[in-house]
């Protein structure tokens, strides 16, 4: 456990890089949301990480624990993962139109038949 | 009595962790879906059983223990129903089972022999 | 320990350079992992939700799109990963840099910990008497935050309605799909449909002890909405979603997603007729603490009704679509 | 002691399982790979309950033997049956 105290953080950054890089580098748009995804549990995992106190419980109040986590990160997060997983399903439902619209979800295909216009 | 309940609470943690890890060597190691769900099976009912039990044991009789009684309940309930589904699937998704000696073997348990027992 | 969960969470980002199916799988256990790691971190409450949606609902919707479009994805094209490696590369060192300056892991001296959380902490218990501090800053202290977010919700549901949510084309062809289910699909399965009846309702009953159980333990309207959303994704998945339509009407659906919305303002709206501040519990009862405690079980009440709904939305929108 | 014990032997057992989900070779191995892996999620999300003197979180691990179910189901009703209403070159299982 007596690790330096920043290879969290570290850690939650290669995370990001590699959500940020599908995003990038991939040109289907599932494949584009699910790295959105990763992205997105990398900040959850963030968040989560600050909160944390050395030696204390989960914020639920019980006799005889003087120590407890943050519990503002807790909530921002708890919201931003329903609201995460509302907002992937818009996502995934513009690709399914997008698949209706052009029949494909390869972002390189869409623009040439944008271009092709 | 706090001796024997420990000791008992041990033995059932140590046999339920040596067949989590046996499970797991079988998933990696054994050579096709079929075989594997057989580790995947140790590790749902064996493994997990025991080892919750031994959990039951050092909890004593609380909400705990309730709770450890359901979880075992939806587990046994659960796990062999998804690997019956995923069996089938696999079935249906053209994989067949390896046999040793003869391939025809394997045609003629088609179909239902996963499903029964 | 954290560290070991850490580093498998790594590994599967890394080996998820592959082919869509084998993303969706690596999600799920990705998912599954992440929860663990916020019970590690005693972040209870989110690991409660990310087991929640991770678990079932995220892995149904991202099959469902599969099934809409295509499993395969094509090969890389050529000369862009360089770049964006480059890119990525450089955000990441710069973040990595930007992190020297943080606390370390754990620390109780961090600034995070010094603000308003005290506050949580010590007066939460006398203020709303509850002794789950996220639910009474969740619903509470934050109300605004979170009514915000069910109006996110609300939104992202309503937006997938506008998308793909038309009357379907080709009728008939679902029909007969509907059909051959009957005669050779899953339904067929009996194994598989007697245990989801058994089981079913056995997820309701649980969310509906997570909805009311939210103020003591981990737990609330999110969870709950998310947990019963799945039981009913289960039956259209056993079933068949014209079924499952049957009994949750879009109708229904629709319009317990608004009542919950409209369930959360109206009560910060009564608080406020009441003599207190929008979403000011306090004045609901006499005792300032029944106030709170009616105004939070209301409030969560509200988050559950819109989630299970967006939630039910969603599925069904998608379940139902025709290619 | 024997908490520690019981969440390291499944540990090991997640990284085992872990290396099959990433291995593959064929979807099917994948999903019953998620499948255990939730069932494992589970057992370690008890046993830390324990581990740190705070058991009574077991609802969480409630929600991951009920709910788990769910997404191995819709995997395997999704490839059982994914030929239907597909028009081209859907048979394919889409996985290398």
């Amino acid at each position: 456990m007596e690790f330096p105290g920043l290879i969290n953080y570290w850690i939650v950054v290669v995370l990001m890089m590699t959500g940020f890089y599908i995003v990038i580098a991939h040109n289907n748009l599932v494949k584009k949301i699910v790295g959105l995804n990763i992205f997105q549990v990398s900040m959850f995992t963030f968040y989560i990480t600050m909160a944390k106190v050395k030696g204390g419980t989960a914020p639920i109040l019980a006799e005889g624990i003087a120590q407890y986590s943050n519990p503002l990160p807790h909530v921002l997060i708890l919201t931003a993962i329903v609201v995460g997983v509302a907002t992937t399903a818009l996502g995934l439902a513009l690709v399914v139109r997008i698949r209706d619209a052009y029949g494909t979800v390869e972002d390189d295909e869409i623009e040439a038949q944008e271009n092709d216009r | 009595m706090e001796m024997l309940l420990d000791a008992v609470s041990w033995l059932l943690i140590l046999i339920g962790s040596a067949f989590l890890v046996v499970g797991g060597i079988g998933i990696v190691r054994l050579p096709d879906v079929f075989a594997r769900m057989h580790g995947a099976g140790i590790i749902d009912t064996v493994g997990t059983c025991a080892m919750l039990l031994g959990l039951m044991v050092q909890a004593g009789f609380t909400i705990v223990t309730i709770k450890l009684v359901l979880i075992v309940v939806f587990i046994l309930f659960t796990s062999p129903t998804a690997t019956h589904a995923l069996a089938r699937a696999a079935l249906g998704g053209g994989a067949r089972p390896q046999v040793a000696d003869s391939p025809a073997d394997a045609d003629a348990g088609e179909g239902d022999s996963p499903s029964k027992t | 320990m954290s560290l070991m969960v850490f580093m498998a969470v790594i590994g599967f980002a890394v080996a998820r350079l592959r082919n869509l199916f084998g993303v969706v799988m690596l999600t799920g256990i990705f998912s599954l992992t992440s929860a663990v790691l916020y019970v590690v971190l005693d972040a209870v409450d989110v690991a409660f939700t990310e087991a929640a949606v991770g678990a079932g609902i995220a892995t149904v919707l991202m099959l469902g799109t599969l099934a809409l479009t295509t499993s395969e994805e094509k090969t890389v094209s050529d000369n862009k990963p360089l770049l964006a490696l480059l890119l990525v590369t450089i955000t990441g060192a710069v973040l990595i840099y930007g992190t020297l300056d943080m606390p370390y892991y754990g620390d109780p001296t961090a600034p995070i910990h010094h603000h308003v959380a005290p506050r949580y902490l010590m007066d939460s218990a006398y203020e709303t008497g509850l002794p789950n501090v996220v639910t009474s800053v969740l619903a509470s202290y934050r109300g605004y935050d979170t009514l915000g977010e069910v109006f996110v919700i609300f939104t992202a549901a309503a937006g997938v309605l506008l998308i793909i949510g038309r009357p379907q084309r080709g009728r008939r062809r679902a029909r007969r799909d509907a059909q051959w289910d009957i005669e050779h699909g899953i339904r067929k399965n009996v194994i598989l449909r007697v245990v989801s009846k058994l089981l079913l309702p056995m997820i309701l009953l649980f969310a509906l002890y997570v909805q009311w159980h939210g103020d003591f333990g981990p737990g609330g309207g999110f969870q709950a909405g998310v947990i019963f959303a799945s039981g009913f994704i289960l039956y259209a998945l056993i079933f068949d979603v014209d079924l499952a339509r049957a009994v949750v009407a879009p109708r229904v659906s629709r319009f317990f997603l608004a009542l919950g919305v409209l369930l959360y303002g109206g009560v910060g709206v009564v608080g406020a007729l009441l003599g207190g501040n929008y979403l000011d519990y306090s004045v609901l009862a006499r005792v300032p603490t029944d106030g709170q405690h009616l105004g939070i079980l209301l409030v969560e009440l509200g988050v559950g009704l819109t989630v299970a709904a967006a939630m039910i939305t969603i599925f069904f929108t998608f379940a139902s679509q025709e290619r | 002691m024997m908490f520690a014990a019981a969440a390291i032997a499944t540990l090991v057992t997640m990284v085992l399982t872990v290396y099959r989900a990433i291995k593959g070779p064929t979807v099917y191995d994948r999903i019953l790979a998620v499948n255990v892996f939730g069932t494992l999620t589970v057992v370690l999300i008890s046993v830390h309950g324990f581990l740190t003197g705070r058991p009574e979180f077991l609802d969480l691990a409630l929600v991951y033997a009920l709910i788990n179910f769910i997404g191995t189901i819709a995997v395997s009703k999704y490839v059982e049956y994914s030929h239907m209403g597909r028009p081209s070159g859907g048979d394919e299982l889409g996985d290398i």
